[in-house]
């Protein structure tokens, strides 16, 4: 078995992307601490943003910096579990790093306010997400946006952000931007959104055959090698018998595959099981602390109930 | 006595709003009734045309689950004040439903 | 029209206290009809048990037939799941979940009583093939190929049974949803629900999703036998998995029917005779309705043998070993509400008490279970049985022994006895446990379940004679509660309306036995465990929340009775109509019947009646 | 340290189970002895799981007696008011995080060997010559009898299945009438024979059966299958593999047996007279019969796959199989004489291919 | 209740369905029983999925060739648009215009009349062809699920009647209300099964 070290440092750690965030890192804390200042009805940046803004970041460079992207364009299921990730873990940190003041900007910028609301609209969120991540792994995409570094790098940006937009109203607490009130909407969408992308998981768990040419073995799959790996380092490895990923696992590749839609659906449960249980909690603290108000309401129900009685 | 009744008349304002509101209900609801026919040829002429089996059967579906939609928000009320738990059991049959068709399709054999 | 006078109850006649019976709609009294019912079928399934337990005594036995034996254990099963267990249950919800929620009835006394007949007759029909013919002999799972190639009308009478029993079933169901959802007294916030309410609401959403599955699947086994369907005959393309996937659909969640109010019942014991809230209440709420909703998701595991593939079987292996962790919560809750504590230990508390040591082994052989290669040896196998029986067994039937007395004195106003009661848990819980522990043995050991006999040398006769002998001593304790009721009721010794002293919840509140519009007015809920916090505050009683109105109540109606009846007939039509003409006839005679009682019903009004504000008063001065 | 301990304790805990539940069962029909690595992979996950669960029931029981010997009313007074907690959350993400884990831990393993038993890609492997690698053995279950065709070999043979020892066995398992289940305890388990697939697995028996008590391992039908279905029981011999082979090319030179109602041996003619229809006494052939193949009744371990292997019993069962095994399919001939049926169970008794 | 309370469309209430307790109750539970029979019909389907074109050897019928788009297109547009017309029914029953709302419950009435006709018409054709109940599985869970359906469609047929014959003399009040509404929330349900069942079995089926 041969290690994934063979790829080289630019590979494996993807520097050049490393400074991307710190740069976006800092910009961050310049906005939100440094010029905050400048902006009207800003507000002071909470410890709990500021961590879940570094979490979230952290998250995007270990998913598509560390070797985890690398090993992701070798393995099905490690790319599965890096979608994963990035799209249900890190976009809610992000959402929830950036203050409120800061997301209202943004929605009252002109043009761009009105395409977000849209967007953000719980129902078209949760069927363009959803919709964008099926046709994503449907064979002959995955295999032709695989092949192409800026169509690659199109669609996984936009399929980041329809994950920010599924996430919004969720997680928006506020009335300037869509967002879902109660609590059973809530758990209405995160249900409807768990079946929606059920369907393609389980197609990718329950067919047969290994249906990705760029996870097989072949020209296919080298190529594809090209998206995360420099074109240098690749030519130099020409000819050591770089074939497929069984040059680095001994998993079969419908294995590989199966175990790939079953990770997805299993860490997709999980994640939407924690925001359900978030989702339950509120509620009952909504319930406890609002006790004396919901037997009032109680009572004048049951006074119009036996109106006519 | 609790079971005499007691009767309140709206305000003449109060019933012209209200007749208003019907109205304007009644209006959407037609919208969507119009909307719903159109899906519905939409998926017979889909099939009448003989597109690839691919592309007619996620449509279809699509527009069934769209109209199926329809249906329970429009003319069945079911975002209105007071079905939060309706819609809830309602979901929560919906997905098991899901799930029933999703096992016949997928591990039972052939 | 019933009026008040006789619903206060004078001296009457027999006649007059049949006719009360078959046709009152209080979810009281109806909850007394479901325990008289369920206990009858208990004693008929433990019945069985024992002769299934007999004839396994010694190796080569014959004391009773292959055949015979086989529709013992399918009898067995069937009897104690659907006409013991869960109607047992379904008592004490009647019984206790209005008075613990505050209100007068029901939302459907109707329905209720509808659903309680069909019950009855639905188990009644079932029974009747003991003498009719010959009892099902499929096991109780009927899997398609045996059961299509049964002989006879055994497994009609399962088919036709369970259909009426189970159309019952979910009108229980959709009544017990739609009182918790609607009928709760003001105050009495989702987050203040006692969790037995709680576990009731839970289980009942559990009933309206997973018996309609049954229904369809016991619909196509109709079908295939009494009306050329071909569901499941391969010949002709149909396909028996069909069956086993419908049936696990429903039969997964089935257990869970069972065990949640159990859950329920053993919180409000834990609670009162600990002197303390249950210790993490909302985290109770939230694992009920966890396991409520993962218990849909892992029914393949039943079917781990069957060739669903590799895949399969690891999805719903770890979904199965998933559902330990919120049950996990519950049992760690559960001995933190004791920790802490005043602990006195009646007879309830005593079977909550061993309760927990039983089910958390049934809980994690159900785990071992789940691991699905570890399955392919455990499968159908005594480990299985012994698997069952402990979470059955040592949760749902202690469960119901132990509300049997938690809530006797509440239902009929006199305490059993605690030393009667203190035996009977005795022999019950060690026959239990020398029952069922050394099964799990017996299954490793290479024992297959649903075996009439078994040859000598092959290692398992002691373990077999010492189970059969655990079986005689459960069968003592349950002959020993049966003498404690009836020295209990001839006796009579009248208590007040907090027996325990420590009662938390809003029936304690009310008098034993309550009168039959529960409360003279509608209380006002102040809290979790309101009534422990009047008690608190130096209250007797509740805090009412509205004056004295009057109140409206519902009509009985014998129309419940007769629209089961119909049915009942309609089944023995649809039987015998492949092998005699008249059935046909009969069938559509049945039917007929009974849509002409539902046109009554809906056709004329039914519009209940008022108890006054004098005649209230009267009744509570009458009380003090 | 900790961790340390607990390994400790984990290692102790398991090696004492290993010697509480080998202690019981029969060797050749114990789950807990098992002769085969499918069985010891089993085997081992069971160790696993049943630690975990001790653990489990120990932490539970540890709590629930201290919680009752600390905290009764009868020690503390009748009038304690204990004081009324809420909950505790650092508590309860503790005991949902260990079970969590604990889940974990048990998960891997399992669907690890989930894929590996489930693994019959070789099956149909070849070598150069268009040989099968692997020996296949199509099964059918029966009412209540069980039928084992080998099909590389063009053999058949029912009630006893004779395997080589140290290879993976293919089954191919299905049944012709309602569903059984195929179990062969102490060598591994089981998988369903259903009525409208073919279900497959693989076994390995590592271990010769003629040292057990019997000379047989225990196969059961684990599937209720109607009144007999506890009597549906099969043997298992495993064989070295040379002994394995003698065996193939004896049973293959059973080709054409057939019994004649003519022949001189009394035996046979009574035999070929009303039997012959429906069992066959030659062992080579297609699986399909309608009774079992008889070609090595002599060999066999039990009469119709569980009573004693005596002239008697073979007498009794020809004359009245319903009392043995009710609801099987074959007739009584209660009509033959006393001496027909002598002469056709000496003949029986003599239909061997092992010496 | 008082039955004989007479109302004005002024002082009928907005929400007649949910006015009083009973009828609140009522309301809610025919709501959870639908949610049951989602489930029951999602078991049908599934069957059917898994049934569909499995036949003996030797047996022609298939999706493909059995099913005849432009009939199923008309029972569909019926059933469509009786939808629509227990919607003006509601409209009025919420007006507290008796008359109309009869009338309209009429026209859904007969609607539903054309569609069980047609279907009638279509299981006696297949029938006719050698498609029977026992033809094989397909047809089994073919004639199971599209049976059903139209079995409850009879059923709701049967109730509207009653419900139309039972009120005509006495008018609207609180206590047929309720019964109306939930009449109307049976008959779209329905409509949403069919909905599915063209899709699922007919445009499916044809398409293969
Ligand atoms: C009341 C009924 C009831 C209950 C509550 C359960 C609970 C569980 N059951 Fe059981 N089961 C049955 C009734 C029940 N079962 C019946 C009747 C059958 C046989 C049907 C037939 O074939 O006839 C059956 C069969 C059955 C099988 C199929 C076996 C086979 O036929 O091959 C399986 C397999 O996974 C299983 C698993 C489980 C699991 C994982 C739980 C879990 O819910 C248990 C969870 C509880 C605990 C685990 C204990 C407490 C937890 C802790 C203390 C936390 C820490 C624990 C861990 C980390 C492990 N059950
Ligand atoms: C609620 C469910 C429930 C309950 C409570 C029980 C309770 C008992 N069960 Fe049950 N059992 C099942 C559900 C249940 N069982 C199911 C689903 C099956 C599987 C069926 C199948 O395979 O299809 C099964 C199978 C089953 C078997 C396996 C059969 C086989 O596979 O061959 C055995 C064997 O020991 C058994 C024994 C017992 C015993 C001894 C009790 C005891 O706990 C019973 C205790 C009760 C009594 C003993 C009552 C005694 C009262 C009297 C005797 C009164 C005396 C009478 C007079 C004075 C008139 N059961
Ligand atoms: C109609 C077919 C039929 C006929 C005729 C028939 N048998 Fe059988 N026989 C069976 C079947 C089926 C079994 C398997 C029974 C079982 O185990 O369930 C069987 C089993 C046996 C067995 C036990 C087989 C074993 O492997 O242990 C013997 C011995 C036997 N038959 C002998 C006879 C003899 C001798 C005759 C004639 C006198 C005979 N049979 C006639 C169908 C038949
Ligand atoms: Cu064959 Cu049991
Ligand atoms: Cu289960």
């Amino acid at each position: 078995m041969v290690p994934i070290s063979i790829f080289g440092f630019r590979a494996l750690w993807s520097p050049y992307f490393f400074l991307t965030l710190v740069v976006l890192f800092l910009l961050y804390l310049a906005i939100t601490v440094k010029w905050r200042d400048r902006f009207e009805e800003s507000e002071p940046l909470t410890r709990s943003e500021l961590i879940y803004f570094s979490a979230g970041m952290l998250l995007v460079y270990i998913t598509k910096g560390s070797p985890v992207d690398l090993l992701g364009h070798i393995l099905f299921s490690m790319h599965m579990v890096q979608m994963a990730i990035l799209l249900l873990v890190a976009a809610p940190f992000l959402i929830k790093g950036i203050p409120v003041w800061i997301w209202r900007n943004v929605f009252a910028v002109p043009v761009l306010g009105t395409i977000l609301r849209v967007l953000t609209r719980p129902l078209v969120s949760v069927i363009v997400f959803s919709a964008m991540f099926s046709v994503y792994h449907l064979p002959a995409i995955l295999d032709t946006i695989k092949l192409s570094i800026p169509l690659h790098a199109v669609f996984t940006i936009t399929l980041f952000i329809s994950a920010l937009c599924l996430w919004w109203p969720l997680l928006n607490e506020n009335d300037f931007a869509p967002r879902l009130k109660q609590g059973l909407h809530k758990i209405a969408y995160i249900i409807s959104s768990a079946i929606l992308i059920t369907p393609a998981c389980a197609l990718i768990i329950f067919v047969d055959t290994p249906v990705y040419e760029t996870y097989q073995s072949g020209e296919a799959w080298l190529m594809s090698m090209a998206l995360c790996v420099p074109a240098s380092t690749l030519s130099a490895l020409s000819g050591t018998g770089l074939s497929g990923p069984e040059v680095f696992t001994s998993m079969p590749i419908l294995y590989d595959q199966q175990m790939g839609g079953v990770m997805m659906k299993i860490l997709q449960e999980i994640i939407y099981g924690v925001v359900l249980g978030k989702i339950f909690l509120s509620w009952f603290r909504h319930e406890r602390d609002n006790a004396d108000e919901l037997t009032q309401k109680q009572l004048l129900e049951r006074k119009r109930l036996s109106m006519y009685n | 006595m609790a079971h005499d009744i007691e009767i309140i008349e709206k305000t003449p304002a109060e019933y012209a709003y209200k007749k208003r509101r019907s109205d304007r209900l009644m209006r959407s609801q037609l919208m969507m009734f119009a909307l719903m026919i159109f899906m519905t040829l939409i998926s017979f002429a889909a099939v009448q045309a003989g597109f690839s089996a691919y592309f007619v059967i996620p449509v279809v579906l699509l527009l069934a689950a769209v109209q199926v939609g329809l249906q329970l928000y429009y003319f069945m009320h079911m975002s209105e004040k007071g079905h939060g738990l309706v819609a809830f059991f309602m979901y929560g049959g919906i997905l098991i439903a899901f799930l029933t068709v999703l096992t016949f399709v997928t591990i039972i054999w052939w | 029209m019933t009026t008040v006078a006789n619903s206060v109850g004078q001296k009457k006649g027999f006649g007059a206290t049949l006719w009360d019976w078959l046709t009152t709609v209080d979810h009281k009294k109806i909850g007394i009809l479901y325990l008289i019912g369920g206990g009858f079928f208990f004693v008929l399934g433990g019945i069985e048990a024992m002769l299934i337990r007999l004839q396994l005594l010694i190796p080569n036995n014959d004391f009773v037939s292959a055949g015979f034996f086989n529709e013992l254990i399918t009898m067995h099963g069937t009897t104690m799941i659907f006409l013991a267990a869960m109607p047992l249950l379904f008592g004490f919800m009647n019984a206790i979940v209005p008075l613990q929620i505050g209100a007068r009835d029901v939302a459907f006394p109707f329905i209720n009583s509808l659903g309680f007949w069909m019950f009855f007759f639905g188990g009644l029909f079932l029974n009747l093939s003991w003498f009719l013919d010959a009892a099902p002999d499929a096991g109780w799972t009927s899997y398609a190929s045996l059961s299509i190639a049964s002989t006879g009308h055994g497994i009609d009478f399962y088919a036709i049974g369970l259909q009426i029993a189970g159309a019952g079933t979910l009108m229980a169901g959709i009544n017990f949803l739609v009182t918790i959802i609607n009928m709760r007294a003001p105050g009495m916030t989702y987050m203040r629900m006692p969790l037995f309410t709680w576990t009731t609401f839970v289980a009942s959403a559990l009933i309206l999703f997973a018996f309609p599955p049954l229904t369809i699947g016991i619909f196509f086994l109709t079908f295939d036998r009494m009306f050329g369907g071909n569901f499941f005959d391969h010949t002709m393309g149909g396909n028996t998995i069909i069956w086993e996937h419908i049936f696990w659909i429903f039969g997964h969640p089935e257990v869970y029917i069972l065990i949640l109010p159990a859950f329920g019942i053993f919180s409000e014991i834990f609670s009162v005779f600990s002197r303390k809230r249950l210790f993490g209440y909302s985290a109770m709420v939230f694992a009920t309705v966890l396991i409520g909703f993962l218990g849909f998701m892992v029914w393949a595991h039943h079917m781990f043998t069957v060739g669903l593939g590799p895949t399969a079987n690891a999805i719903f292996a770890v979904a199965t070993m998933a559902i330990a962790v919120p049950t996990g919560v519950k049992i760690f809750n559960w001995l933190l509400t004791m920790w802490g504590g005043s602990i006195k230990i009646t007879t309830p508390m005593l079977y909550a008490l061993g309760f927990i040591p039983s089910f958390v082994m049934g809980g994690v052989t159900g785990v071992q279970q789940g691991a699905a290669p570890l399955d392919y040896q455990l499968h159908d196998s005594y480990f299985i049985v012994a698997h069952f029986h402990y979470v059955i067994v040592g949760g749902v039937v202690l469960a119901i022994l132990a509300a049997t007395h938690y809530w006797w004195p509440k239902m009929f106003g006199t305490m059993l006895s605690e030393k009667l009661g203190k035996i009977t848990f005795w022999f019950f819980f060690i026959g239990f446990h020398m029952t069922f522990f050394l099964q799990h043995f017996l299954g490793l050991m290479g024992m297959p379940r649903r075996v009439w006999t078994y040859m000598d040398g092959q290692g398992w006769n002691l373990f077999n004679l010492i189970s059969t002998i655990g079986a005689i001593l459960m069968a003592i304790g349950v002959i020993v509660l049966i003498i404690n009721i009836i020295v209990t009721t001839a006796r009579n010794e009248r208590v007040g309306n907090d027996p325990w002293e420590d009662g938390r919840t809003l029936e304690w509140a009310i008098p034993s036995p309550p009168p039959f519009y529960n409360f003279a007015q509608t209380p006002l809920v102040r809290g979790l465990d309101t009534y422990w916090i009047e008690k608190q505050e130096g209250h007797k009683g509740y805090t009412a929340a509205e004056p004295v109105t009057d109140i409206h109540m519902p009509n009985g109606s014998i129309i419940p009775f007769f629209m089961t009846l119909g049915l009942f007939i309609a089944g023995f039509g649809a039987m015998y109509r492949v092998d005699h003409s008249w059935g046909l006839g009969v069938l559509v005679f049945g039917l007929a019947f009974t849509f002409l009682t539902m046109a009554i019903r809906s056709v004329k009004d039914d519009l209940g009646y008022y108890v006054t504000k004098d005649q209230i008063r009267r009744m509570e001065r009458g009380r003090d | 340290m900790m961790k340390g301990l607990k390994k400790w304790r984990l290692v102790t805990l398991l090696a004492a189970l290993t010697i509480i539940l080998s202690g019981c069962g029969e060797e050749y029909l114990s789950t807990l002895l098992p002769a085969g690595e499918v069985g010891q992979d089993q085997f081992n996950l069971l160790l696993l799981t049943t630690g975990i669960m001790i653990l489990v029931m120990a932490v539970v029981f540890t709590i629930y007696f201290i919680a009752l010997a600390k905290f009764r009313r009868k020690k503390l007074g009748d009038d304690h008011m204990p004081k009324d907690v809420e909950g505790s959350h650092k508590l309860e993400f503790i005991w949902t995080a260990i079970p969590i884990l604990l889940v974990i831990i048990m998960a891997v393993p399992t669907v690890y060997y989930t894929y590996k038993l489930g693994d019959v890609s070789a099956m149909e492997a070849t070598d150069e010559e268009g040989n099968p690698e692997n020996l296949v053995v199509n099964v059918t279950a029966k009412l209540y009898w069980w039928e084992f065709e080998y099909p590389e070999h063009g053999i058949v043979t029912s009630q006893e299945l004779v395997v080589p020892t140290g290879e993976k066995v293919y089954f191919n398992l299905i049944s012709s009438d309602v569903k059984h289940s195929f179990w062969i305890p102490a060598v591994g388990g089981k998988l369903d024979t259903n009525v409208e697939n073919v279900n497959k697995f693989y076994l390995t028996f590592d271990k010769e059966s003629k040292d057990l008590e019997d000379g047989v391992f225990y196969g059961k039908c684990a599937e209720l299958c109607g009144p007999s279905h506890a009597l549906m029981d099969f043997k298992v011999k495993t064989l070295s593999p040379d002994e394995f082979d003698n065996w193939v090319a004896a049973m293959k030179e059973t080709e054409g047996a057939t019994a004649s109602a003519e022949s001189a041996d009394a035996g046979e003619a009574a035999f070929g007279q009303s039997c012959i229809m429906c069992h066959a006494v030659s062992a080579v052939g297609t699986s399909g019969a309608s009774a079992p193949n008889l070609a090595t009744y002599g060999d066999r371990n039990r009469v119709a796959g569980f009573l004693e292997h005596d002239k008697q019993n073979t007498i009794d069962w020809i004359k009245d199989p319903q009392k043995y095994k009710p609801g099987n399919l074959m007739p009584a001939f209660d009509q033959l004489s006393d001496e027909d049926l002598d002469a056709i169970a000496d003949y029986l008794l003599d239909l061997k291919v092992e010496e | 209740m008082d039955l004989n309370t007479k109302f004005t469309p002024q002082s009928w209430p907005d929400h007649p369905e949910t006015a009083t307790m009973e009828a609140k109750n009522k309301f809610v539970g025919f709501w959870l029983f639908l949610g049951g029979e989602t489930v029951l019909f999602a078991t049908l389907f599934a069957t059917y999925l898994a049934l569909k074109n499995s036949v003996p050897d030797g047996n022609e019928f298939r999706t493909e060739t059995l099913f005849e788009l432009p009939l199923v297109f008309v029972m569909t547009m019926l059933l469509l648009t009786s939808s629509l017309t227990s919607v003006y029914a509601m409209y009025h029953m919420k007006n507290y215009n008796f008359k109309g709302m009869q009338v309209w419950l009429a026209i859904t009435g007969f609607l539903g009349l054309g569609f069980l006709a047609l279907e009638v018409y279509e299981f006696n054709h297949y029938i006719h062809l050698g498609f029977t109940f026992g033809n094989s599985a397909f047809s089994s869970a073919f004639y199971t699920l599209v049976g059903t359906h139209g079995l409850h469609v009879a059923i709701g047929l049967v109730w509207l009647t009653l419900l139309i014959l039972r009120n005509a003399k006495r008018g609207l009040n609180l206590y047929n209300a309720t019964k109306y509404y939930t009449f109307s929330l049976y008959w779209h349900f329905i409509d949403v099964v069919w909905v599915f069942i063209f899709t699922v079995v007919y445009l499916m089926g044809v398409v293969g």
